[in-house]
Formats: C-alpha cells, structure tokens, sequence
C-alpha cells in the first residue's frame, strides 16, 4: 500500500484536512460538458475555490447510477465529441497537479483494456478512481491492477450494504471509501438521509481508511452538517447543474463561489455550528 | 446444460456488474428465488395460472402449407403468438408477479420496448393486485401506441423516458435507476434474460415451459424431436426457453436469429449484438455489446421494437462462444416478408420479431428434405405491428 | 332441448324466406351439413385444427378480483379471448371452412361487423387455402381499420358496401346478393346463427364447443355447474354456443344480453331487437327485428360494433318466447365501465361485445352470495377496440 | 281459380299478346322514385309507350334479390317519404285502371299483416303480387290469403330450381310465373344467360301459365330474343336506370320512348327478326 502513490496522495490530503479539523471537500465535474475545451478551466475554477479533490467523470452513453443532472451533462460531453482520451489530455493539460480522480463506469474501462486505463491515468495524473458500478466482487481484477499502477480504487457503500459486505468494502478500497448517502442514484435532494451517520459510524468501526459521503448534498448546511462525522463531502449533481444554468461567461466565477461557500461549510470548528 | 455458475456466469459472461445499492437487493432476489423454485406450492400456483389464466399449454401446430411455400422440409410453429396478452413474454411476468407477492413487494417495475412485455407486466399486476409502473422510450412510445393505451388501461403508470437513445435501452437503464431507489418495495421484473445474477437464471427458468411443452408435443404429436430448433433474439428470452429443453439433445441444431435491420453491415442500423457486437458490460452483465471502440453503446435499428436492443443475454453469448448454438441475421426486409407469408399461407399473424424466426426457418427448410423437422418458436402475434401498419406507417 | 324442426323452425321462429335463387344452394348446404355432421373423420379434423390451431380448449378462469370488487357471487369466465385470432368466431369459421372444402367450393365470401369475422374467415381460407372475400359496410370499415388491415394481409379481398346504414345489416345483404349469383363455386360462411335455415343450425353446431367445455370444466375445476350463464347477443352464435350445453340443465339460469346502446328506449340508438324488437323477417329467418311500423328495418346503433344488426337468431327469439332465457340490456356506458372494470381487476381486456355480458355478471353478482357461480362467456379480446380508442376515438 | 279476378285480368293480358303473337311487356317501376308525386305520371308514360303490366316496387330497407340499380331506387323512394299507404294512394290515383302487380318483400307485407294487406291491394286496383324473397314453402299462407282477395301471386323460378320444384312452383303461382333469366339478383347485363330458354321450356312441360322472364333485360335486342320463347319480357333496372339519369322534365318522355322500343321488340313476327 506504501507503494501506492495514488493513495498516498488522496490519503494525505484527508490527513491534512483533518489537522486543519476540516472534512475534505470533493468536486465533481463531467468531463467536456459542455465543451472538452473548457473544462480545464472549470477545474480550476473549482481548486480556487476550495476543492479538495476533483472528481472527473468520465462521459458515458448509458450512466445507471446517475440521475437526470449527471445523464444529461454526459449526454452534452459526448455530443460535444469527448473520449476517453480527450478526458486523458484534459486531465494532462492542467498547469498545476491537483488531486484528480477518475470517475468512470466499467463499460469505457474495461473495453479499453484495464492495464491499459491505469497506465494512461496513472500518466495523465490521476490519483485514482471510482467505477460506480463495478462491486468488489466483480472487481479483483481492478483492484489488482489499479493497484500495481499506483492508483487509489475506490468503492462505494450504501445504505443497504450488509456488515459483511462493509468490512469487504472497506478491506478493498484504497484513497478513500465513497459513502452513497442514500438509496437512489446521483442528484440533488433537500434532505439528506438520517441513515447516513450511522452508516459512516458502521463503517468506521471497520476501518481507518477515509469516508466521503456523496449523492444528493446540493447546499452549504447539508455539507455542513455532513462534515460532522464524515471525512468528505462530494458534491456533484448540483455543480453540474449549475455550470449548466449559468451563461457562459459567468460559469467560471459561479463555480468558483460556489465551491467556496461548500468548502467553507466543510470547516466543523464553532464558528460553523 | 448450461446454467449459471453461483456467480451468475455462464462460461465468461455474466456476472454481476451494478451499483452498490443495487447489491443487496440482487442478493435478496436471489435468495427469495432459490426459496420459490424449491417450494412445490409457488410451482403449483404458477401452474394453475399459466393454464386458467394464460391459456397453456400453448399449441405445437404442422404449418403444412408454409413449409409446402419454403418448398421443403416440414415447420412446426410453437405457438406462444396464442397465449393471453399475445406473445411469451407473460409466461415470465406471471413467475416474476409470484416472486414479488412472496417477496411482499408492494409495486412493480418494468422496462419495455415493443410494449410486449411492459402489456404482460401491467396484466399480472391487474391480476396479482400489484400496482405496475412501466418504463418505456419515447421514441417506442410512439411507435407502439397501442400498447401504451393497452398498459394505462390495465391500470398500470407509464413513464416514457426521454434520455439518450430514447428506446429500450434507456428505458432498462431508467427501470434500475427507479429500483436503485426503491428495491425495499419495489420488485424490479425484467423483460428477458439479460440484466444481473439472477435475472438471466431467474427469467430463463420462466421461459423454459415453452421448450419443456414443445419438446414433449414434438415427441407425442411427431414421435420424434426436430432437427432444427429456430427462434428469433432480442434479449433472448423466447429462444432460451425454447433452446433449454434441447441443449442436450446433440441431433438437434440451433438457430438463434438476431435482428439485421437494414443490414448486419450497416453499423446503427442493425440489433445484431452477437454478429456484430464485442465483449462489454451493459446493465449489469458482461456480454456482447454493440458499442464503438470506446466502450460508449451504439444506436441499434430494427423494425422489430422488441428485437431492439444492443445486447443479449449473458447466456446466449456463451452458446455462441461454445458453438452449442447458431446465430444468423434476418434483416428488415426478409422480417417482413416472413410477416406476410405467414399470414397467408397459415392465416398467423406473427410477431414481426416472430417474423424474423419464421424467415430463417423458411430459408432452412427450402434446401431440405420433407421429413426434416423445423420447429420454430412463433414468440408473439403481430396485432401490434399490423395496428402500426393499418394506420399508415410504411413498412 | 331446442334444435330446429326440419324446416328450420324453432318454435314460430326461423325458416327460409330467400330468394328463389338461393333455395336450392341453401338444400345443397342442408344435405352437404347432415352428411359431414355424420361423418367422424369431420369432427377429427375439425378437433384437431381446434387444438392445435385454435388452442383449445379455451381456458376458464375464476375472475377472483373481480367477483371481489363485485362484491358478491363468484365469477367464472370462458376465454373465447385467448383463441387465435381473439373470439369465439373462429370455432365457427373453420368449421365451415372445413365444409367448405368437402363440398368442392372455392371460393368463401362473409360479412363482417367488428370484423371478427371477417378476420376469422380470411383466416381460415388462408389456413385451408381458399380464397376470400369480405364485405364490410363502410361505416364499420372505418371504426375497424385494424381489422381491415388484417383482413387483407392474410390474403383476403375486403369488399367495402356503401348501401343502406353501410354497417353490418348491409354487408349481410351484400354477402346475399353475392352468393345469390356464385352459389354454385361459392360457400357463404355467415358469422352468427342468424339468416336462413340451415345456418342458425350450422353455426350453433360450431359454437357449442363453448358450452360443451365450459360445463365440463365448470364439473371438473368448481365440482358444480354454474347458477348462471350470461352471454351477449349479436347475433346470438357465442350465446347460443354457450347455452346449448345448459338448456336441459333447469337449475342453471341463463341470461342473454342485449346491447342497450345510448338507451332501451331510443329508438335507432340501440340494438336491442329482442327486448326493442318486433316479429319480422330479415335475411332469410323469421325472427325479432328492429323495424318500424311500415316493415323497414331501423338503424341501430351500439359502441360494440358486433352488436350493432338489428335482428338475432331465431333461436334467441324462441328461448326468449319460451322464457327458458332471459334477456336484459347494457348500454354503451355501463359495456364501457366494465371493459375497464376486468382490465384493471384480471388484466383481461374483453371485447367491448363481451364486456356487456361482464356488465351484466356483475349486476347479478352484487346482490348474491359467494358461493353462487356466475359463468360468462368471455367472448373476445379487445385489442380491436383499444386500437380505436389508442387512436383517439372518443369513449 | 275463376273467382281470382286479378289473376284473370293479368292471364287476360298475356292470352290478348299470344294471340297478337307477341310477348307481354311488363315495366317495372319503383314506387315514390325520385318522389310519390311522379310515380303515376311515369307509370302513365309507361303505359303509353306500350307496357302491358306495371309491376310496382314497394321500397324496401334491405332488398337482397336486388341488384344496385333497384336499391338505390328503394334509398331515394323511401328517403321521400314513400310509405305502404302511398303507394297504395298512387295506384288510387291512375285515371284509368292499368293492369298492375305489386313486387314487394316479405317483411313490409308480414308486418302490415297478409290479410290486411290482400285487402288494401285489391281495393287500390292491383291485379296481382310478387313476393321475391317468398319461396313457395314459406308461401302458403300468402297463396291462400291473396287467392281469397282476388289477387295472383307469381312465384319466381331461378336456373337453379330442381325439377320437383319447378312443378310445386308452376302448380301455385297465379297470373303468370316469374322466370329468373340468371343466377344473382336484379341489374342489367351485357348477355342474356343461355339457359334461360331451356328453364322456360322444362317448365313450359309442367304448366300452361303465362312465362314471364325477368332479371337483366335492358335492351330491345335482348327482348327480342326472349319473347321468342317467352309470354313475357320483364324490364325493371334498365328502366330505373333511365328514370335516375333523364333530367326531370325529360323522365316522361324518356320513360314512353324507351317502352316502346321494348314493346315493339316484343313482337314475333317476320317483321322482327
Ligand atoms: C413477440 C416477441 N418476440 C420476441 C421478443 C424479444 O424478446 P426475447 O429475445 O427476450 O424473447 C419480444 C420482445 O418484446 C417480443 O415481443
Ligand atoms: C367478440 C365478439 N363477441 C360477440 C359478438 C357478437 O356475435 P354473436 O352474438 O354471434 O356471438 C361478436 C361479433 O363480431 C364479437 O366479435
């Protein structure tokens, strides 16, 4: 695990947002929506504002485990010409690294060859991964492979993930452990599941490893009140929508507050009770 | 035989490729299956209704005039185009309708293409008292209109789903996003052997009653078992079923038909998944896929809205890997000429799916001899497609 | 039991009042029925083709959420819906197909209302390779363009009758003046048991194969027979099919219903002829007739376009003279609700004929006991209708 | 058979034509066609230009031995109002009396009741009846009701009839015998079927009554050829026909001329070969 630099990197910058008594905040962005050529910059945007980490997903025809936000940003991605390998030269374009994991379904990966993918997003700078729908069980082969290319490999946990398949989840993952916070797929919500906490809190009593809690978290408070027992809040859907209701030239300085105002709620001392 | 391994695999395709909070209740069904398939009682219920209510067995009918058209061996026709809501697909939701009520779901999902099986869905939740959502594609809404009024009218809520390809694909896509959401109560009842362990085992043990009849009128009508066994794939449901009763009878050649559109050479424009696709992952399993060289699915094209789909069951992609089974294309064209044919040599309106099976046979039957037995498996009646047609829609 | 006298006569109703054109070809048919009635090697090729064409035998099915949401007796259905081709016509039509073929004639003509049998015909010349042709009023043509669309796929030749009300009455006549000029290579295959003598004997003598299984299965499944029977009155084959087995059976009650339309007592918006009606004569029988004073024949009107003929077979007339049945109406709304009543209680969508008789059973039903047995007979499915209203014809 | 006035008047017509060596010709006309009120003039003109029998049409809904010429005839007669009792009040009305036969189904008769209907025939100056969906089986009550009223009743034979009926139908029809020249029902046609002479001469073996042949007779050449072998020409489409296509003011004289073309086909003599 020492050898993995990947999750070396994602872990260090939990550790550090932890001494600073922080949950770690995580953006999620859609690869090429609207454009490839603009998403370097929005990555930006979102780092200036206060990202932790970045999550880039990767555009697919058929995303199960998104809602309507993250289907239709891919759906813009693709239309706009993105592949794998533009998502690869975006990630590479960046002027400074920042933490960078890859947010992709099984389907692109594995007809790519997974050898082949870890290679090119170990290159490209990606720190590591996340594959929403391949479970553990599919995954040894992913595991093992992501593994030996120094990339972290997240997976995910959900409400209905029974004990044994908690500590198996949390044995397997490396960089950080993504906490679905609720049944469903991707999207915004108003309130975020009262199931969440004790999840984390089961999950904890398995494992050291860091926990990020995504799906659904759209407001300041929600992340606020996520960063009291969880190591990092992912927000995704409602960034995308919001790149995608704001004018153009407007999107940048929105994503920019925005990510601010969410990071600024990952802070868990009592001047953000 | 051929049944999944206890990982769902069959061969190397298969498996179990979904999102976490999928899981658990994949394990659940699985689970809840295995209890089912052990109790004579589930069995017993299942039997009476498929005989009250569907109508089986269904006929095993000498089409000699057909096969005296084809000019040569002799086709025999499954006739699953006679069963209630018309076509086999309710052969599937009555054992899935079961599951549920054993299981205490108290509302069911379905995704449907043709509209076939979102009809036989919204049938047994009328019958089983089951409340029914049905998910279907814009662009299958439109084309099946008859359907969707039959589905409201039984009761059931149809969603048409406006994202991506606007066809079954999505609509499978978005039928697992509701259950992602909802399994607690919800049962999820697919439409064919495609999907995650254990829906492929799950709806094949449903469908094999068309083999296990067919088999068994074959050997009592004929006094032999056929030497051709055809049946058109879309998922695959319909030709595993009737495939299942024959993997071990090593005389018997099987003919799997995939939907060649407007031809297996034209991408987009074909459902060929096992001529045309690569190995890949799409809802839940790893099977053939049509997809471009990233992974990303492709657009698929048929007349035949239920042959419409840009994968196949896990399992027929390991027969095609084993050799066991044959895979052809039927395109559009030959689909409808087989539709006609049908119709007025024999007075069966067929399933343009059907149609597809029907063409391949006809073709097999015309290079052999009369005491050669081709049976096929007429996997729908074609009222559907006739209402399209009547209204004006070229074909 | 009520069979015709050797003229043709039930009680004071029947007969032949035809054309002296017509006399001989109607003997012809008479002697040609008796010989084949009496030959065994008939009957199995008739039951064969109703097994392994048909799919017989048509199941019955204990309705237990509708008898629920009735609220009283139990209701039992005869599934004339799940035969090929979706009503009981086709027992009759292959029947005389058959007798068609055994009396060297080749050429079938008949007239068609909802089409049903029209369809049924056009498929059993296609299945027994004679060819058809159809008249159909242009009205009906209209409301029942899927219908004309299967007609001509499976081969046949629609003939659309502009004369007269241009609905069922008019293509009846038509099929008359046709056979009045083509008797000699032509068979007249009528679709109820109406017109002259012998048909209402012929066709009965197809239709009770309803009769003959339901009461059997009603002994078999229930260990009873049923405390009533209810069918809807066309013409009156489905009914008759259906009572012939009953008629010695005193405790059974029978009950035939009529379509009521927008109302028994608007005239010319009904089809009410035995409970509207008055003795008169219309294509070929003495029998009830909707007419006025002067002897013309009214129009009629029903939401079931198989309804929709101002007279019935004599035998109805008879049974209803003798009180052994009784008639009663439904109207177009009441037919309307029940059509969605059995859809969303059984996920059975009836034939809009068919739902006056589920109308009536659960009247019957809500006032009675559990343990009382309402058998109906279930004479079509609905597809036809549902593709009127997909369309967006108003109900 | 010497009380039944009617059918002595009509066997008058026939013997008075057989002994000026010619066929009868008898004109069929649809009552209340276009109108009640131009029926008696039409029959009038009928009569002027040479027809020896009018046979009346009683409209009628549903007229199965009709072809479509006839049938929209009966449509437009019974759109005008054209009742039973108008037509009786239209043979009231001829000045002088014309040998007429009333030609109506069954069904307006059965429901009027025969008696009753006998009654009103006679009393409006019909001489006879023909019933064409009324075959002789069903026809007894009608032969004894409308013998007792004075009026004859012509049954109709058809190329069809077999031998033992042809001698039932000769043996109870009065006035003269309908000889159906075809298979099929009323309406013009290009050839006079072959068989037609042949019925006529069987059944000429079994009955000295007057031979009427009906059914597709429309041009004098036709005529001709039947009255060779014939006591009567039936002519009723192709006359229905003229009235439906002449313009109002020209239906009379069309109506004469054309009867007289017919009437002079009639003839047997040299002259007319
Ligand atoms: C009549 C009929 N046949 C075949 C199919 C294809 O499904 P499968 O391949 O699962 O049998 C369908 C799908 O709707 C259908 O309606
Ligand atoms: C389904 C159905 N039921 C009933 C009828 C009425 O006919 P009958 O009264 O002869 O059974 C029809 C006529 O088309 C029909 O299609």
């Amino acid at each position: 695990m020492s050898r993995n630099l990947g999750a070396a990197t994602i872990s260090g910058v939990f550790d550090g947002c932890k001494s600073a008594d922080r949950a770690a905040f995580v953006a999620y962005l859609m690869a090429g929506d609207p454009l490839p050529s603009t998403t370097a910059a929005l990555i930006r945007a979102a780092i200036d504002g206060g990202a932790d980490i970045v999550e880039l997903g990767f555009p697919y025809s058929d995303p199960l485990a998104d809602g309507p936000s993250i289907q239709a940003a891919a759906t813009r991605a693709l239309r706009a010409g993105t592949t794998f390998d533009s998502v690869l030269q975006i990630a590479r374009s960046l002027p400074v690294p920042v933490p960078l994991v890859a947010f992709s379904y099984f389907n692109p990966l594995y007809v790519r060859g997974l050898e082949r993918c870890a290679r090119d997003l170990h290159q490209a700078g990606f720190a590591g991964a996340v594959i929403p729908d391949l479970p553990p069980e599919e995954g040894a082969e992913a595991v093992a492979v992501f593994a030996s290319a120094g990339l972290a490999l997240s997976f995910l946990v959900a409400p209905t993930t029974p004990a044994k398949r908690l500590s198996l989840i949390a044995r397997v993952s490396t960089g950080f452990i993504y906490v679905v916070s609720r049944m469903g797929v991707t999207g915004s919500v108003t309130v975020i599941d009262r199931g969440t906490k004790a999840l984390a809190q089961r999950l904890r009593e398995q494992t050291d490893k860091a926990l990020a809690v995504g799906f659904g978290i759209s407001t300041p408070q929600q992340a606020r009140m996520v960063a009291t027992f969880a190591d990092g809040v992912i927000v995704g859907s409602a960034l995308v929508d919001l790149i995608a209701s704001s004018p153009p030239d407007q999107a940048l300085p929105a994503v920019r507050s925005y990510c601010a105002r969410l990071s600024a709620a990952c802070r868990r001392g009592a001047d953000n009770a | 035989m051929s049944d999944a391994d206890e990982h769902g695999y069959f061969g190397q395709f298969g498996g179990r490729f979904v999102p976490e909070v999928l899981v658990q209740p994949l394990q659940e069904l699985e689970a809840a299956m295995h209890a089912a398939f052990a109790d004579e009682s589930f069995w017993s219920r299942y039997g009476q209704l498929l005989r009250d209510y569907v109508g089986r067995p269904s006929p095993l009918f000498v089409a000699d005039r057909l096969s005296s058209s084809a000019g040569g061996a002799t086709i025999v026709l499954k006739r699953e185009d006679c069963n209630h809501t018309g076509a086999h697909k309710i052969n599937n939701t009555i054992g899935q309708g079961l599951l549920a009520l054993r299981m205490r779901k108290t509302r069911m999902i379905a995704e449907t293409g043709a509209g076939q099986h979102g009809v036989a869905t919204a049938t047994t939740g009328a019958l089983l008292g089951i409340p029914v959502e049905v998910y279907i594609g814009a662009e299958d809404a439109r084309r099946q209109s008859l359907n969707v009024y039959l589905m409201k009218l039984l009761g059931a809520t149809v969603r048409v789903v406006e994202s991506g390809s606007r066809t079954l694909k999505d609509a499978t896509s978005e039928a697992f996003r509701d259950w992602a959401a909802s399994a607690g109560s919800t049962f999820y009842c697919i439409g064919s052997v495609v999907g995650a362990h254990p829906y492929p085992s799950l709806v094949k043990r449903f469908a094999r009653v068309i083999g296990d009849e067919a088999r068994a009128q074959c050997q009592e009508r004929l006094g032999r078992l056929p030497d051709h066994v055809v049946a058109c794939v879309g998922g695959g449901s319909n030709a595993i079923g009737i495939f299942a009763a024959f993997l071990g009878d090593s005389q018997t050649k099987l003919w799997g038909v995939e939907a060649a559109g407007r031809g297996l050479d034209s991408p987009a424009e074909n459902a060929a998944s096992l001529l045309r696709g690569t190995i890949g992952v799409l809802h839940g399993a790893r099977t053939m896929v049509l997809q471009d060289g990233g992974g990303q699915v492709s657009a698929t094209r048929s007349i035949a809205a239920g042959l419409d789909y840009p994968a196949v069951g896990p399992e027929h992609a390991h027969l095609q890997a084993s050799g066991r089974v044959t895979y052809v294309g039927v395109d559009d064209r030959q689909a409808l000429d087989a539709f006609s044919e049908l119709a007025r040599q024999e007075g069966i309106v067929p399933a343009l799916e059907s149609a597809h099976a029907i063409a391949h046979a006809c073709d097999l039957a015309r290079a052999r001899p009369r005491d050669e037995v081709i049976l096929v498996s007429c996997s729908g009646r074609g009222d559907k497609d006739a209402a399209r047609f009547a209204l004006g829609e070229p074909h």
